[in-house]
């Protein structure tokens, strides 16, 4: 810290002002990649000739500047400061042949390639920026045509279709998928909905034979299952509670009626 | 002016709109005659792909009329025919000369309009002289067209259905009676010695 | 030809968006020699108000750079980009095909969601093939609305670009002491390469 205020004090007061007003900017900086840009215009060199020592050690006041000023710095900044502090140590201690690593000259380099890049992408990005654009300095047709799609179907079959077609209508009627016929079947379910519903009426015993729908009376098959499906509601009626049920003598009319309340 | 008449070409160019000389002149610096460069861009344009034209004041670049066709993009798209028409089509191969009442017995269904024009649209089918009995209904035959279409010398030529069974596209079991196969094939050979 | 030339007139005056030479095929009548026509097309528009532009692998009419000024009506006023969504631009641009990891090396910041997004809306780029390396890292590359946007007939013709390859500066170098990835480099000079 001491040495970046003695190096401070050396600098004209520009330079001083312009340090200040980096820390004060702090938050305008995108990282700390670009804080090491900028830092190294102070040094007023080609990017290739820069002393990555001298902005390792801008870098690390900046760091401790900011930490005295209590400025909250975001975890890469100080990950940054770690990483220079051990290149600038790597920068100034004389090679240790027995290390492994990249040398701090490398690794010095590498940092000066990031900063050359940058700048130089951030150049072109300006150039590219500054060229003539679509729809501001040049311009594409304003009366468009669209170009109108003309839809011509052709349809085809083959013979095989044809063939099979045919096949298809003269075969139909030998076919039949299997099916109950129940177009002649009455359910009980069936029976005990029309019930419900009449039951209400039956205030006197009445033939059971009365209650079948007329369209089920003729036909012998269907006055069977309808008859059939009657009685097996009455049944679930007198279960209920709700009719009441009578025959005189074996193979007798079956009478039903309501069931009164004060029978119950 | 050559100047002039580049800043037309660019400003008639670029609007949505067709552009009117007040407009031109507004937007051309001080002093341009745009009138005159407008009759220039004209004279230049003349017989080429777009041409200067004036819609009512105003003045646009307009594709040269004979050029239309290039403005339309025919697509081609095959389809397969619908089942009805497939059906119908069938009907009147097997049974020509067909009436539409006959086919429609035969297809147990209606026979929409629109499926007969269909195909006779595509040339597949056409009518047929007109079946002697009451009402004089008109017949449906098939065409030349559709003999050339599905690769067939004569329309007697289409397989019966002992054929059809044979080659398994009738895969069904065979029918106890079986002689209303052949009462079909009769009438169809009576149908056809008809239409001889 | 003459007949050819003004179709191809007609063909890009009528539309905004450029034309490939395919597409040109398809549209004028069989048998014509599209690239030809386009060739004397550019020749006759060449320092008119209007002209003929390659932009990538197609063709559009544009107005004349210079004549910009009288355009003003026409300008669309568009989204001002931020300085990340600049720098992120030219560096797709610079570095394609470019993968998110590499885009955050460089600007040696992350790359928000809403950055590529932007660009990708505006179609200024759009999604490349994938980076043969573990992970399989998508990339991105420009698009031909780029080129449009931007007046560039091919990548190679952005500028500076030369004189970034010969400094070194498009190489992916990577971090002393790291794995180097031969593979990146590849896949990078084979699209320059390609669009040569």
């Amino acid at each position: 810290m001491a040495q970046g205020q003695d190096e401070a004090g050396r600098d004209s007061v520009a330079d001083r002002i312009a340090e200040e007003a980096l820390i004060v900017d702090v938050g305008a900086y995108e990282g700390p990649l670009d804080l090491l840009l900028t830092l190294s215009r102070t040094q007023k060199v080609d990017l290739r000739k820069i002393s990555i020592l001298e902005l390792a050690r801008q870098y690390l006041a900046f760091v401790e500047q900011a930490k005295r000023l209590r400025l909250e710095l975001a975890a890469d900044y100080l990950v940054m400061a770690a990483w220079l502090a051990f290149l600038k140590s790597r920068l100034l201690l004389p090679p240790d042949s027995a290390d492994e690593g990249p040398t701090g000259e490398e690794l010095a380099a590498h940092l000066a390639f990031q900063l050359e890049r940058l700048e130089a992408m951030r150049n072109v990005a300006a150039r590219l920026m500054a060229r003539d654009q679509l729809g501001r300095d040049i311009f594409a047709r304003g009366i468009t045509q669209d170009v109108t799609r003309v839809r011509r179907v052709t349809y085809t079959a083959t013979l095989l279709d044809l063939m099979q077609g045919y096949a298809r209508i003269r075969t139909r009627d030998d076919f039949r998928p299997f099916v109950m016929d129940r177009d002649n079947l009455m359910t009980m379910e069936q029976a005990l909905d029309r019930m419900r519903h009449l039951i209400g009426f039956a205030g006197e015993w009445t033939d059971i034979a009365s209650y079948l729908p007329p369209e089920w009376d003729h036909d012998p098959v269907r006055r069977r299952t309808a008859t059939a499906a009657h009685f097996a509601a009455s049944l679930e009626l007198a279960k209920e509670g709700r009719i009441e049920i009578r025959q005189g003598d074996t193979f007798a009319p079956i009478h039903i009626r309501k069931r009164l309340p004060r029978d119950v | 002016m050559a100047e002039q008449e580049r800043m037309v070409e660019a400003i008639l160019f670029a609007t949505a709109e067709p552009v009117t000389l007040p407009q031109l002149a507004g937007r051309m610096p001080h002093g341009c005659d745009p009138a005159a460069a407008l009759a220039l861009v004209r004279k230049r344009f003349a017989g080429r792909g777009v041409h200067l034209v004036r819609v009512g004041e105003a003045w646009a670049f307009r594709t040269a009329p004979d050029l239309g066709f290039l403005m339309s993009h025919e697509i081609v798209e095959t389809r397969k025919l619908s089942r009805a028409a497939i059906e119908t089509l069938a009907i009147v191969a097997y049974h020509q000369p067909a009436t539409r009442a006959e086919i429609e017995e035969i297809r147990g269904v209606s026979v929409s309009r629109g499926t007969l024009d269909q195909l006779i649209e595509l040339d597949w089918i056409r009518l047929g002289r007109r079946r002697m009995t009451p009402g004089r209904p008109v017949t449906f035959i098939v065409t030349q067209h559709f003999l050339d279409h599905f690769g067939l010398e004569s329309a007697r030529d289409l397989p019966g259905l002992k054929e059809l069974r044979a080659a398994g596209l009738l895969d069904s079991r065979p029918q106890p009676g079986t002689e209303v196969e052949d009462a079909d094939q009769a009438g169809q050979n009576d149908l056809f010695e008809d239409d001889a």
